[in-house]
């Protein structure tokens, strides 16, 4: 996901904003002046504190009881 | 089943792709009608391959496309059929959408609708993302009126909603959208072989193939954000 | 020369029903996508020979329609075609609509919309008499990307705006409208003679009547009432 | 006309409310429940006075200035 979808995406059980943790970032920047491609991290819910993965790229932002390990 | 075991299992058998294909048919026309302006943030929900984001950048110059699905496989997918920087994806599910009020310009949304757990909640979430004055393109195969798609909840765990087209127009009001439009959208371009083949295996008769596709085709409804 | 003589007298020699005939082809997909309620009250705009309110009547259900002219003769005539009781004309225009505010809930429009004296003022005027959530259904075959239509100017002495189709978007958010959608919808029903025809009268080539009918049609632009 | 036109027409010039005098009616009422048809008379602007003929049952609401007579 690029940095700027942070502008818009929220938690969703209350909507607040999410901080990004633990960023690891593609190592080829495109340069397109959208900011970096973030691989890997966390989002944080800055009002209750739950926390999404961020997998392969792709921010996982079910509801916690909707979201499972990934199946092996 | 939850709405990830099922449609992960779709991903990973390549029926996104299937349903590219067939949805294009129809799904085009109504890409088509949208009033996208340059630059307007579009949100795709259930997009699956993804393909319909896709096509709005490449032709109606919208400015970011986001795909949000239940399924992480079709996110994956989504993400590997596009090098577009402006294009990204996100997990996520009908029933709390991710995103912030007023955030989005459109939001889009093809044959995916009918399995958000309670509609109404998301028409409800579809309205509070949308800027005022941003519309919601709802398209659907299965509905009330096409009788042809009733069955389709047989091969399928996830409770569907029904709704005819009226109930489509009630909920978005509801919703506090306003509806603007309401179009069967057919499909031209299946091909429909002629009387002698008939009966196939899923079309008994050539007539109710005809009228699946050439009239019910896909039931559009437009609604806008105050 | 005013709308009146020039229209008065398309009417008296027949060309409103010549109209019908033609525009028939394209306003039907129109209007079979407003989401006319039951009872909801429809003002048709330039209505000539009244076939849109009639078919809103006897398809969609709709209560009151009214249609608007400059032209006398064109609201004879067309009081003529009806004896429906719920159907009414008014001779009036487009600068200065006499119906009250919020008081319409879907206002259609035919290729009229082009010959008014100041289309912004117009569309202020429509913005005004719809209710909240009201739809504005703008159908034209005259506008810019429609090359072939541009001729027409030379034959009629009233000023047309030609404006294209980012115009009509902006044009209507200018006069506080949401643009809801936008389409060409196509003639598939014109007769586009073989090959071997060409040149006809009106048409040199058979690829610029394809494309003229069959590609730009109708642009439908639909605006909602804030 | 149906006299329940009245209840959304507006003088042109200045939006008020119009009044209907002179009514004559047609014969045949058709009971529809939606009042009367009006086959003649004038529309008079409540607010500025302006007047407006009712022709062949079809009111002309026609700004003044655009108004002309029927050509012989
Ligand atoms: N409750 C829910 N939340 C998020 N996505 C859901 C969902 N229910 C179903 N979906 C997703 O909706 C999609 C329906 S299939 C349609 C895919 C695509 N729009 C197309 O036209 O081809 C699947 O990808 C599925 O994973
Ligand atoms: N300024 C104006 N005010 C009111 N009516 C006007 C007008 N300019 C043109 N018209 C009317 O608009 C109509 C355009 S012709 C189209 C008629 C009809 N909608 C159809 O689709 O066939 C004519 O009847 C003409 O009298």
């Amino acid at each position: 996901m690029k940095e700027s979808l942070l502008e818009i995406l929220r938690c969703p059980l209350d909507k607040h904003e999410l901080e990004l943790e633990d960023a690891e970032y593609a190592d080829d920047e495109d340069g397109d002046g959208d900011g970096n491609e973030v691989v890997d991290g966390t989002l944080v819910c800055a009002e209750c504190g739950e926390r999404y993965p961020i997998e392969d790229g792709i921010p996982n932002l079910l509801p916690p009881d909707m979201r499972e390990e990934t199946p092996a | 089943m939850s709405v990830r075991e099922e449609f992960d299992d779709w991903a990973t058998s390549g029926r996104d792709k299937g349903m590219e294909e067939r949805h294009w048919h129809t799904a085009k026309h109504a890409l088509a009608r949208m009033p996208v302006e340059p630059g307007d943030t579009i949100l795709d929900l259930g997009c699956g391959s993804g393909y319909a984001g896709r096509a709005l950048r490449d032709n109606a110059d919208a400015g970011r496309v986001y795909g949000l699905d239940g399924s992480p496989e079709m996110a994956r997918n989504a993400t590997e059929y596009t090098d577009d920087p402006q294009v990204g994806y996100v997990v996520g599910d009908f029933g709390s959408l991710p995103f912030a009020d007023d955030s989005i310009d459109h939001v889009w949304s093809m044959e995916a609708f009918y399995y958000a757990a309670d509609p109404h909640t998301t028409l409800e979430e579809i309205a509070r993302v949308l800027r005022p004055g941003g519309t919601f393109y709802c398209a659907v195969n299965y509905y009330e009126e096409n009788v042809h798609s009733h069955e389709w909840q047989e091969f399928i765990e996830i409770e569907m909603t029904r709704w005819d087209r009226e109930q489509y127009r009630e909920g978005f009001r509801d919703a506090g959208l306003r509806v603007a439009e309401q179009d069967n959208i057919p499909d031209r371009e299946i091909t429909i072989p002629s009387e002698g083949e008939f009966p196939l295996e899923d079309w008994d008769t050539r007539d109710a193939m005809v009228e699946r596709y050439r009239e019910y085709g896909t039931l559009l409804t437009v609604g806008v954000a105050p």
